[in-house]
């Protein structure tokens, strides 16, 4: 029975193998013939600057040679000549693989014209193309394939900057209330009360990430707060130059609080940089520590968790603030509040209550405005065929 | 001097990041390798300042018998041990190379340590899930059904549960859907937001309206 | 009476223990899970299947450690249908530590009795080309010469030494590439490169996160076969019919995840009956 | 016997870490301790070797000033030996922002370590500004735009308008705005859960990793 079955299988396998060998036979029948002629040449070569580049660069474009096919194992590829322009001698400068038809002379000196022949390499044998009509190499000052981003750029940040300049003449604005940082003050308060500590966690990653940044200015207000409340903050950072913008940040906000005796700079320390590491670190501290307040807000990877539950699990008001999209759901679960994305930004100038800083929150609900135009009529354009919308927005 | 500079040093940097972002001419095209290679220097002269910040709490703690002490010389010792054989017996530039002293610390010590850290998740996925996924408001019990039906649809015995419903419409499609739609609409609303937020962070910053950090304020 | 309240606040450490006992206890067991062979995963070990013997296979191994529980089963799997059928195997790494992975995966498999007597030949049945920098643009690379990319294997060896490497220019040397992979750089980028520039064809290993970030591209024929996760790594292994850790560790995954469920059931259990209570007392 | 030993030191740290779960105890002291010590190390070695010296030191040609074989030529050797500028001398100007940072140590004139935190800040914020407008917002944008020729579109259309409307600051969230502005709360809430849910099962594979490395590699009970 069981050798009827292996005997069948025996005899699939060799049809196969006949069924995939055999079309590499007649390939090699056939290519016993053509080793002796030479491929069909590449037409149409044409040359011209790479457009949007610091210069040194041409773009040759071909119509690969007929005889460039999948099945040919022997076809090996291209090699591009080139010659300046227009008596120069023909030299190697670039190759490029078999079903290619376009490539880049990357070595091209600025302003000098060159010409390109494009070889094609069959086995020992291969055939020249046509000279192509000379090009040459320059840089440009405008990528013009970013002029989409270059006018998004521009409305977003003028309407920012209007906004703010409005807000310093004195118009009153309507900012809603975001319940993290409404909790802020009772979080300080009650943490003075229990006579425990305050951790502010700036996340794990270095000052030059933007969320960290966000997360320090965050901790510039809040230890304003903690100065005038006379509570006790301590930071564990896991970057040295987080630990530098920290220290400065925090002594600043003790002396605008009138405070600056309090100021202790052994309580914003360094850990290690090692995710795990100080995340081991951190979890060790919120245990023996207890704080009665933990804010976590900067940029987190998979530690979030692990440094929530922790801070949960002692019972310490927790909140948060990143723009992980990964981590936002970890800090949902095991913390009080949770400042989701974009409120993490928005943070320091609700917190600072200062009009010009408030008003830049007008100008990005500016820029709201404008995205959910551009999608409003994005979708109803597309959804009569009338233009891809879309395409606009596309970002090179 | 002291406020103006910094203030200053940021608006220019900042605009020149910007500039080079649509100027592919030169020397604007070497600005972003060069500047990030800056950044690295200065961010690996600054380690300096916090590993001595670390070894001088540490040993503070020894010399003082401060509560932990007998830990605190655990840090020193780790950061030594490993220090000294990165240094002095792993080959210079190869110090990672297998069978090199630095490696053999990295791989029976740092990476168990590191691994079992990363794998503690999978308890506190478990506890979090149990006190988070819970039905007592509208919007919590979208996170519970969405969590519950996601968690389900992705091991073999969601499919076993529904094996009566016809091919497309079993646990592990509905999961996948609830991946490919609802969850991604959600997630581009929160990155627009978050782009939003981050231009206008950094327009306040480099122009100088958010000095907290750069220039006191 | 206090029951369901004290359900309501179980103490977490009960949670980690019913965690660790259900992830621990089917590492002994031998409960034979009913396992369906998702479409994807039967066309890569079709896609194996296919080649005639001798052929030759790129493997890439795109992972670390961490992520090694749920893509060494599917690479031992791997690597073990590659030598029974008498395929050559050729490993790189686009992760530094990939190419030790390899290594790892490759004992395995020569431990086993029937690889005693006729273990294959290093140089000659496999070669490790070891890690090189560069992620996407190393792929790239390797389109127009493969020797110019890895002039030396995982010991220094010079490649043109290596009888196996002899005549392998490009791609089009490779019959199949298989991928495995967690991330960045990884199977989007082999596909977006190897497949589409240079036209092989290609099979892919991912992690679970990974996974359906690539299915997309089964449907469009760029990737001929994926496996997705430990129940990828255990639906591999039952094709193959050797039952190793991918199945072992699917069961475990398996307990776990139903551990969890049962605990946000058991949670909203509690909380709607006490809930109800307290709506008895105060209306 | 080798890997027997490194095998056990690494299985006793195993432990050690998740010992941590029932409460804090010497042994996790211990280990989170030693985890401190060496990673800290590792990542002062790793920065020397992977930034201040190829690109610092090689750059300039401090290597080689030093004495050290086979180091590279640099620019001051370009400088003083051939006369030449070479691109490399900016390097100079980071390792000049790099001592000053390094003068935070010094009371009196550690505030000059603005200066390179400055330049940081502003490059980063230079740089996120364009990025995320390119990803986030604009490629966002453009895969949101669909025609309205389906059920899934109309969730992912509907799902992002709302989520962008809930993060409204400037209006208060009634009538109609405040009922888009709750529907745009549900979404989030899906995507919390959904991810959520999504990563419960990479979680425990990495655990069964550490549980076979206990189970299997150290005690060889699990084949």
């Amino acid at each position: 029975m069981a050798t009827g079955k292996l005997r069948n299988q025996k005899k699939y396998f060799t049809l196969i193998c006949l069924l995939l060998f055999s079309p590499t036979l007649i390939a090699q029948t056939e290519s016993a013939d053509i080793t002796t002629t030479p491929p069909a040449p590449v037409t149409e070569v044409v040359a011209f600057d790479t457009p949007n580049d610091a210069g040194s660069s041409i773009t040759i474009r071909w119509k690969k040679s007929p005889d460039d096919r999948p099945d040919d194992s022997l076809f090996a590829g291209y090699k591009i000549l080139r010659a300046i322009y227009p008596r120069g001698e023909f030299q190697q400068t670039a190759d490029a693989p078999a079903g290619a038809e376009e490539t880049f002379d990357n070595e091209a000196r600025d302003g000098v014209e060159y010409t390109y022949r494009i070889r094609a390499v069959r086995g020992d044998l291969y055939s020249d193309s046509e000279a192509s009509p000379p090009a040459q190499s320059k840089q440009q000052w405008f990528h013009t394939g970013r002029i989409n981003t270059l006018i998004g750029c521009l409305i977003i940040g003028l309407a920012i900057l209007f906004f703010i300049n409005r807000a310093k003449s004195g118009k009153k604005l309507y900012i809603r209330k975001i319940a993290g940082l409404e909790a802020v003050d009772e979080a300080v308060g009650r943490a003075t009360e229990m006579g425990r500590k305050i951790f502010f966690i700036p996340g794990i990653q270095d000052i030059y990430n933007l969320q960290t940044i966000a997360g320090v200015i965050i901790l510039g207000r809040v230890a304003k707060l903690v100065a005038e409340y006379d509570a006790q903050l301590e930071i564990p950072v896991s970057r040295s130059m987080v630990m530098v913008a920290c220290r400065e940040t925090v002594k600043e906000a003790y002396l605008n609080a009138g405070r600056p005796d309090a100021y202790k700079e052994d309580a914003i320390h360094y850990l290690t940089d090692e995710q795990f590491g100080y995340a081991a670190g951190v979890d060790g501290l919120i245990v023996r520590e207890k704080p009665a307040t933990i804010f976590y807000q900067g940029a987190f990877f998979a530690e979030s968790l692990i440094l929530a539950e922790t801070g949960n699990y002692i019972g310490a008001i927790q909140i948060a603030g990143t723009a992980m999209p990964a981590q936002l759901p970890f800090f949902v679960a095991a913390c009080d509040y949770t400042l989701i994305g974009e409120e993490l930004f928005a943070a320091s100038a609700y917190l600072s209550k200062e009009p010009k800083l408030l008003g830049s929150l007008k100008g990005q609900d500016v820029g709201k405005v404008v995205i959910l135009l551009a999608i409003l009529i994005g979708v109803i354009v597309h959804s009569f065929g009338l233009f891809n919308f879309a395409q606009l927005f596309r970002v090179q | 001097m002291r406020r103006q500079v910094p203030l200053l040093l940021t608006a220019i940097v900042g605009f020149v990041y910007i500039i080079q972002f649509f100027v592919p001419h030169k020397p604007f095209n070497i600005i972003e390798h060069l500047f990030t290679d800056w950044i690295l220097i200065i961010a690996a002269c600054a380690i300096w300042l916090g590993v001595l910040n670390l070894l001088k709490l540490s040993s503070e703690k020894v010399y003082k018998r401060a509560k932990d002490w007998p830990y605190a010389l655990v840090i020193i010792c780790g950061f030594f041990m490993i220090t000294v054989a990165g240094f002095f017996f792993s080959g210079g530039r190869a110090f990672q190379e297998s069978g090199t002293a630095f490696d053999y610390i990295y791989v029976n010590i740092f990476t168990p340590l590191s691994a079992t850290m990363f794998a503690l998740l999978a308890f506190f996925v478990a506890s979090a899930s149990y006190r988070a996924f819970r039905a007592r408001t509208f919007e919590a019990t979208l996170l519970l059904l969405a969590g519950f039906f996601v968690m389900l649809g992705r091991v073999p015995v969601g499919d076993l549960m529904t094996s009566w419903l016809p091919q497309g419409y079993r646990l592990s499609d509905l999961a996948g859907w609830i991946m490919m739609v609802p969850n991604m609409a959600g997630q581009r609303a929160i990155m627009i937001g978050i782009a939003l937020g981050i231009m206008s962070t950094s327009l306040r910053v480099i122009l100088g309206i958010e000095r907290t950090i750069t220039g006191g304020e | 009476m206090k029951f369901f309240e004290k359900l309501m606040s179980i103490d977490r450490r009960v949670i980690f223990l019913f965690v660790g006992v259900a992830l621990i206890v089917p590492l002994f067991l031998d409960i034979e899970q009913t396992i369906e062979i998702t479409p994807e995963v039967q066309t890569l070990y079709d896609a194996f299947m296919e080649l005639p013997p001798g052929s030759k296979v790129l493997m890439a191994f795109d992972y670390d450690p961490p992520s090694a529980p749920e893509l060494q089963p599917q690479a031992i799997t791997g690597l073990r249908l590659c030598f029974d059928r008498n395929l050559k195997v050729i490993i790189i790494g686009l992760w530094p530590m990939g190419p030790m992975q390899a290594n790892l995966a490759l004992e395995t498999v020569f431990s086993e009795e029937n690889y005693f007597d006729k273990e294959p030949i290093y140089g000659v049945d496999y070669v490790n080309l070891g890690y090189s920098p560069g992620n996407e643009l190393v792929i790239q690379r390797m389109g127009s010469s493969i020797p110019a990319t890895f002039p030396r294997d995982f010991r220094g060896t010079s490649i043109e030494e290596i009888p196996l490497m002899r005549g392998i220019v490009n791609f089009s040397n490779f019959d199949y590439v298989f991928n495995l992979s967690a991330g960045y750089p990884g199977t989007v980028e082999w596909v977006q490169f190897a497949v589409d520039r240079f036209h092989a064809r290609m099979g892919a290993a991912n992690t679970a996160v990974q996974a359906p970030l690539v299915y997309p591209y089964i449907g469009t024929g760029q990737l001929t076969g994926l496996s997705g996760g430990m129940k990828g790594a255990a639906e591999f292994e039952k094709l193959t019919g050797f039952i190793g850790k991918g199945t072992k560790f699917m069961l475990s995954q398996s307990f776990a995840h139903m551990i969890v469920v049962f605990f946000i059931i058991i949670g909203n259990l509690a909380y709607f009956v006490t809930r109800g209570r307290e709506e008895k007392k105060t209306g | 016997m080798d890997s027997v030993f490194s095998h056990t030191i690494a299985a006793i740290l195993t432990i050690g870490i998740i010992s941590f779960l029932y409460k804090d105890n010497p042994l996790y002291k211990f280990c989170e301790s030693l985890f401190i010590g060496v990673s800290a190390g590792y990542w002062f070695v790793q920065q020397y070797y992977a930034n201040l010296l190829p690109k610092l030191f090689d750059n300039l040609g401090i290597t080689k000033l030093v004495g050290a074989e086979n180091a590279p030529e640099g620019a001051l050797q370009a400088l003083f030996l051939e006369g030449r500028l070479d691109d490399n001398l900016l390097y100079l100007i980071a390792g000049v922002l790099g001592v000053m940072m390094l003068l935070r140590l010094s009371p009196k004139i550690g505030w000059i370590a603005r200066w390179p935190l400055a330049f940081t800040v502003g490059s980063s914020a230079g740089l996120y500004f364009i990025t995320y407008f390119q990803s986030n917002a604009m490629s966002q944008l453009e895969h949101t735009i669909l025609p309205l020729n389906s059920f899934n579109n109309l969730v992912l259309i509907v799902g992002t308008v709302t989520g962008i409307i809930y993060f409204y600051f400037s209006k208060e969230h009634k009538g109609v705005f405040g009922g888009a502005a709750k529907v745009g709360i549900y979404f989030l809430m899906i995507t919390f859960g959904a991810s959520f849910g999504y990563t419960v099962m990479s979680r425990m594979s990495l655990l069964i990793g550490r549980i076979d490395f206990l189970f299997g590699t150290w005690l060889g009970l699990v084949k």
